[in-house]
This record gives C-alpha cells, structure tokens and sequence, in this order.
C-alpha cells in the first residue's frame, strides 16, 4: 500500500455520518473512496454544490458538472447548486464539519502553507484560505517529509494560508493533534517508533503516556 | 427593442483597456463564444477580473495566451503555466485574491456596499495593504469592492427579457458578475421565450442583462 | 435519520430567552404553524428578528400581541399598532434598521463575515454608535453580522433532504435566516420527495435545514 | 381633480422607457396609473421582485404576490422572484434609476425626513433609506404642506431619511429641482404664481428665468 492510501485511509476515519466535508484536489480526494457504508459523508465542492458524487463512467460526464479541480463528477440525490458567494458562505460561514487539504508546511501553532513558493511555484491560494479560515475541522492530508526533508516544523518558511488554523496532521506514519501546548503525537504507523517519527519531524512532539497505533481500518 | 443582438454589435461595448469580468471555474461558465470574439476582434490592454485562467486553450487562458490581458485579477493560475510566465516576465500584472473574498468583492460592487470584513487572509500576504479591523475580539480583513466596465457572462438558458437560468456548476461567479459591471453581455446557451424560465427560478433577473448573444457551444 | 419531525418535536428547540430569526414581509413568508406552535408552547422573553411584526392577528404580530417577545430587531413596525405600544410603555426593547441593511447583516451572520460597509443611513440616527469608515472619499457605515439560537423559516415546496424552493414573494428573508441561525426549522406547505426540486432551483441547501415540519395551510 | 391625482400625473411624465423604478407605498403608487402606453417602465417591489403589475381582479389575488405594502398585486411578462438581500443589492447597488417616495419633510439640502415623528410616530424606515441613498434619481411626491404648515423647510427638524439625496420635489402647486445651489422653481401649477409658492415655502426658491407651467398630461 502506498503513502497516499495509507494517509487517504485514516483520513476517512475522521469523518462522522451527517458531515459536511470539503475534500481539496489532489490526494485528498481519494479520501472519499475509503468512507465506511455507514458512513454518510455530504461533500461539498466549492465551485458550487453540495452532494458530490463520484467520477461519471466513461461516456457519461457533463460538461456542467465537474470538482474544483475541473474534473468530472456526478452528484447524489439531495444535491442543490449555488453561486460562488452562497458557497464560500458555506464555507467561510462555519457550516463545513471538515476539510482535508494538503501542505507544503505545517508548524507547531497550527500555520499552515500550502500555496506558494516564491520565485518557483505561484498557482494561487484559490479556495484555500477561505476553507482552512472557515471549516470547523482543519485536516491536513500530507506526506510526512518531501525529499526527505520535515514538512512539520518549528516555525513555516513559506507564504502561509492561514495563522492557527490546523487541527489534525495525518501522514504515512502518523496522527498529530495540534493543540495550545503545541504538536501531540496521537498515532504512529505500525512498525514505526515515537523516535522514528520525532527524527523526521522539525517540531518537537508532545509524547503522551498512550501513543496508539494508527488505524487504517485493514 | 430587443436585447438580442449579433456577437460584433455586443462586443462594440468592449474597448482596449477596460476592465472586464469573466465568470468561470476552470472554464465551466465562461463564455467561450464571447472571449473567441474578443480575440477576433483584437481588444487587448484588457483588465481581467476572474476566478482562475482555465488551461491554455480554454475560456479566460485564450485571452492569456493571445496576449490581451494586462492586469489581473484571480484567485488561481496554476492550471495556466502561461500566466505565471507570463506574471515572473512582467507582462501581466496579477493579483491573487481568495476565490470566497473575490466572489464577496465583485457582490459588494453590484450591491453597493463599501466593502466587507472577512476573516480570510488575516496574518497572510493577503493582508499587505488592507485595513484590519476588529469586531467583538476577533480580527478581519475589509475588503473593499469590484466593479467593471463590462461583465461578460453565460447562461444555459436566457429568455427574451434577459432572465438567466443555470445549469449544474456553470453558476459560479456568472450572477455576481451580472451586477457589478456597467454592460452586461450575456452568452446564451439556449435563448428562450419569455416565460419558459419559471419567474421562481430566474437565477439573474433581465434587469441586469443589457445584451444577449446566442452561443456556439 | 429523517428530518421530518411534528411541530412539538421540532420546537422543543425553542427555549424562553432565545434569539429567533422569523422571515416574512408583512406576514407573507412567515411559517404560520410555527408561530402559532409558539404560542401554544408558551415560550417568552424572546428576541425577535424579523423585518416586520406584520399586523396583529398576523404571523409575527401575534408574538408581538401575546406578550412573548422582550426584545426586537425590525425594519417596520408600523402596521402593527401594539409593537409601538409596547416599545412606548417599555415592554419591548425595538431597535428599527433598514430593511436592505438587515438583510445584510444576516446575510454576514450566515457567511462568517465580520461585517459589511454600507452608505445606508448615513447622517442619520441609525448612526449612532456605529464606526464609519471612509472609501475612496466616500462614507460607510460599519453594520455588524446578526445570528441566532433558531431560524423558523417557510418553504413552499421542502424536499425530504431539507431542499427548499420559494414561490413568489415569499422569499424574502427565508434564505439569509436560514443561513444564520444555529437550529433551523423549515415550515414546509407541501413536502415533496428528493428529486422533485431540480437540484438547479434548489433556494436554500438542505444542509441549511434541521427540521422540516408541515404546514397546516 | 385632487391634489393626489396632480402630483400622480406630474411625476408619471419623469419616468423614462425602460427605467426600473420603485414606487413607494401611499400616493407614490398612484403614479403607476398615468404611465403613458408608450413608456414601459418595470417596476420594482422592494419584497422582492421586478415587473410588478396592477392589482388582480377581485378573486384572482395570490396570497404569494404582494407589494411592498402587503395588498395583491399581479407581475407582467419578464418578472422574477428573489431574495430581500438580492432586492435591496439592487437597490443600493443603483439599479433602480428613479424611486418615488413620499415626505413629512424636505429641506433645501435635498435632506428628507419621512420615517418617524419622535414621540408620536415611529413605524421604522423599512426600505426608504436604502431606496433614497440607492436609486439614482429621487422624487419626492407630496402634498406642498401639511395642515397649512411648510413641508419644504430651510432645514428639516425630523430625524433625517436621508442627507443629500433628493433630486426632485412634486407637490400639486409646482415642481422643485434640487441643486447645489439650493431649490430650484421649475414649474408651477396653472393658476399658481411664483409668489404663491414661495409663500407657504419656508425654504428661499431659486427663481429662474423661464418658470414653466406644470404639464399633467392632460
């Protein structure tokens, strides 16, 4: 199983029956496949509706009806559409339950930066800043280092997306709360060690008594 | 006397240099016939408020890479590799605004309000230059509002009087453009008699729509 | 779990002292059942907001009449001689704000706002205590967001998903309130299966609605 | 003819093909009914819709379709339905190019007073305010005075509707424009001097060269 399964599959677990759950583009999408059947999950998507499907089969996409990544999908039944302002007044209106996005950088206070690097990389913050501002749970959906370097430290170095935003970081070996106190290690993979993940991390970790192994619902 | 006219006739409104907003999410809901006649018609200079510059080859992108477009305004450029070259060259002067206070700016221009507070951006680049302003404890950012010259917009369905109905996720910034923008241009999937579109289920009254121009899809 | 529940069962969310958003315009668009489901249940000290107190034997005159509301947020109160009898005795604490700038100010409760800018009112006593600010040489008035413990709103066709569709003009403040509040209870005139509202002319997202009730009318 | 029915008729010949105006409710509502056939005007009710029509047939009312003082009326061909936050986007957003509302007072400032009366009146400002600061044109329709007394003062004494946002005064005896420079006569009753007008004015006319007769369109 690859990181970004791993990651997607504990994701889903944080999702409860009734929730109103923004996923961003990219891997976190794919959190969607791993939801239980008694699990239902309201997706919404920023471009402008709320019930998202998934992927049409082949032959069957509407030009109409595509994710914020401009990708074709269906939608369920109790969908409704809606213009841009009503849907980030949904979002920055605190009636999304969770968002999961991913990052560039997340650090001890909960900053995150996921849109920006200067001189290489400037797509735009999109609907980011809003969703990370306004959802009541923020969920960050990363691997746990890019080249091997931390992606969780001490202070970010890039352009953030929003101050003391971040709830939960979840990545291949792990589950991070991310509380006043600062960075608490909830979870770590089986067959990783509490040491394993502080070596990789910038941030100093709070250890509690109990770290639980990550469930990934195998 | 009817507001349906020739694609030429509507684009005699848009002038090099105006300001003009273009509805669309990675193309959805933007006009293509109308930005196709931009390009025919040679209008450049523009300035170009939008949600994000599509691909290369679709929508607001076209504009982008033909060269028209002068200062932008978007939330997102990354599906567009021409903009951020074209952005780092100093062709095109960009500003990147958060696609829920965009849609909140160009609201406040076409309902008259000053401007808005929003919590988006606070302790980011967005907040370089902006009045921060705390209410009950809590910082926000004040916003102030978008107008244009012209907005450039798209129904799936129009009837005669201009009434707009949407379809699926075409919606996005197309009713909030529709009233921030001195003449409004809409690109008609489907133009239809009055009345085909239930007066409940007019998403942009015909008040806001001075032209409309039936679409090539 | 199904959203449609009975009026008793649905206003046992309605507790004495609460802040309660009621719609309508001159009693169109009030939710009829609910209001009278008030009185029945005998809650007081309410705080109402709600653009008018219609007529006495009206929608929310009745409240007004029956003595259970203590403090009030209207635009209009004049078609309803006991709101003012009661404001002159003490008895209700009313404070009058413009129609357009109410709807705003919900409107921000609803979409996490912190506020919006607006010229209505300037240079009159709706000013007072309020910050102005200036933009581009001209004057705004800072009005602050409005939100609620319960929103009764009114749909004319509610799905079983809480999808709501509006006919004519009872609309009016039934979208914004139901945005804004933190239990929302929809009276509906006719409940109608998922699909029977185009998911296009949905009007207020059923993720808005916690309860649906039906109309007696 | 009374004195309604003059001011109705003066004020129906300031509206323009195509305009979308809002009529207040009372007398300004009148001005609907001498609308030249050839002069189509779509009329805004602030409850939320355009196009509004005459009242219904007695029996043919819709509880649903109401004016902005509650009574029936009926929409014409090319109406819409929307929200009060959409209605009043219209309205402070300038859409409507002429708004019609009746006064307790005018000043020469182009201040108007028309909500309340500090310790007998109070009904609230409902829409007047946003419609006086919105609309791009302001016609004040009323009676020259009130109970003998001068309604068009040097400066208002009532809480104030609005600053500075009146742009035409229509009473039965004449015609007022308000400028920078102060009120300006432009036309007078048949039978009505300038002298008369000024008379139960308390605010000093700009009396022009040419004052024309009040044309009511008959």
């Amino acid at each position: 199983m690859d990181s970004r399964e791993i990651i997607a599959r504990r994701v889903a677990k944080e999702l409860n029956d009734g929730d109103i759950v923004n996923l961003g583009i990219g891997m976190p999408t794919k959190v969607s496949d791993f939801i239980p059947d008694d699990v239902e999950v309201i997706l919404q998507s920023e471009n402008g509706f709320v019930y998202m499907g998934p992927a049409p089969q082949e032959g069957q996409e509407d030009d109409n009806i595509v994710n914020a990544g401009g990708l074709p999908v269906t939608v369920k039944t109790g969908a409704s559409f809606f213009d841009s302002a009503v849907s980030f007044g949904i979002i920055r209106g605190g009636h999304v339950d969770a968002t999961v996005l991913g990052a560039l950088q997340v650090d001890e206070k909960g900053n995150l930066a996921s849109w920006m690097i200067p001189g290489k990389m400037v797509p735009g913050m999109g609907g980011a800043m809003d969703l990370v501002v306004g959802a009541k749970k923020v969920i960050i959906a990363m691997e746990h280092t890019a080249k091997g370097r931390p992606k969780i430290l001490k202070e970010c170095t890039l352009p953030l997306t929003a101050v003391n935003e971040v709830d939960l970081i979840v990545t291949e070996i792990c589950v991070i709360e991310v509380t006043k106190e600062g960075l608490v290690l909830k979870e770590v993979a089986e067959g990783v060690t509490v040491e394993d993940v502080q070596e990789v991390t910038e941030a100093a970790l709070i250890i509690p008594e109990n770290v639980k192994t990550m469930d990934i619902g195998l | 006397m009817s507001k349906i006219v020739t694609l030429e006739k509507a684009l005699e409104n848009v002038k090099d240099g105006m300001t003009v907003m273009i509805p669309g999410f990675m193309g959805v809901g933007t006009p293509e016939t109308l930005v196709d006649g931009l390009i025919e018609k040679g209008v450049k200079d523009l300035f170009v408020i939008c949600s994000d510059t599509a691909r290369p080859e679709r929508g607001i992108g076209k504009l982008i890479v033909d060269n028209r477009v002068k200062k932008l305004i978007a939330s997102h450029i990354g599906t567009n590799k021409v903009t951020g070259e074209k952005m780092n060259a100093g062709e095109i002067d960009v500003t990147l605004v958060p696609q829920g206070t965009l849609a909140e700016k160009i609201r406040a221009g076409g309902a008259g309000l000053g401007g808005v507070l929003t919590p988006t951006g606070i302790g980011t680049v967005v907040e370089e230059g902006k009045q921060r302003i705390e209410v009950d404890g809590k910082q926000f950012l004040l916003e102030l509002p978008l107008k244009a010259d012209v907005a450039l917009i798209r129904g799936s369905k129009v009837d005669k009087a201009g009434n707009v109905w949407y379809e699926g996720a075409t919606r996005n910034f197309n009713p909030m453009m529709a009233t921030a923008a001195d003449i409004v241009i809409v690109e008609a999937e489907e133009i239809v008699e009055i009345g085909e579109i239930d007066p409940n289920n007019v998403v942009t009254p015909g008040i806001f729509v001075d032209y409309i121009v039936k679409g090539e899809k």
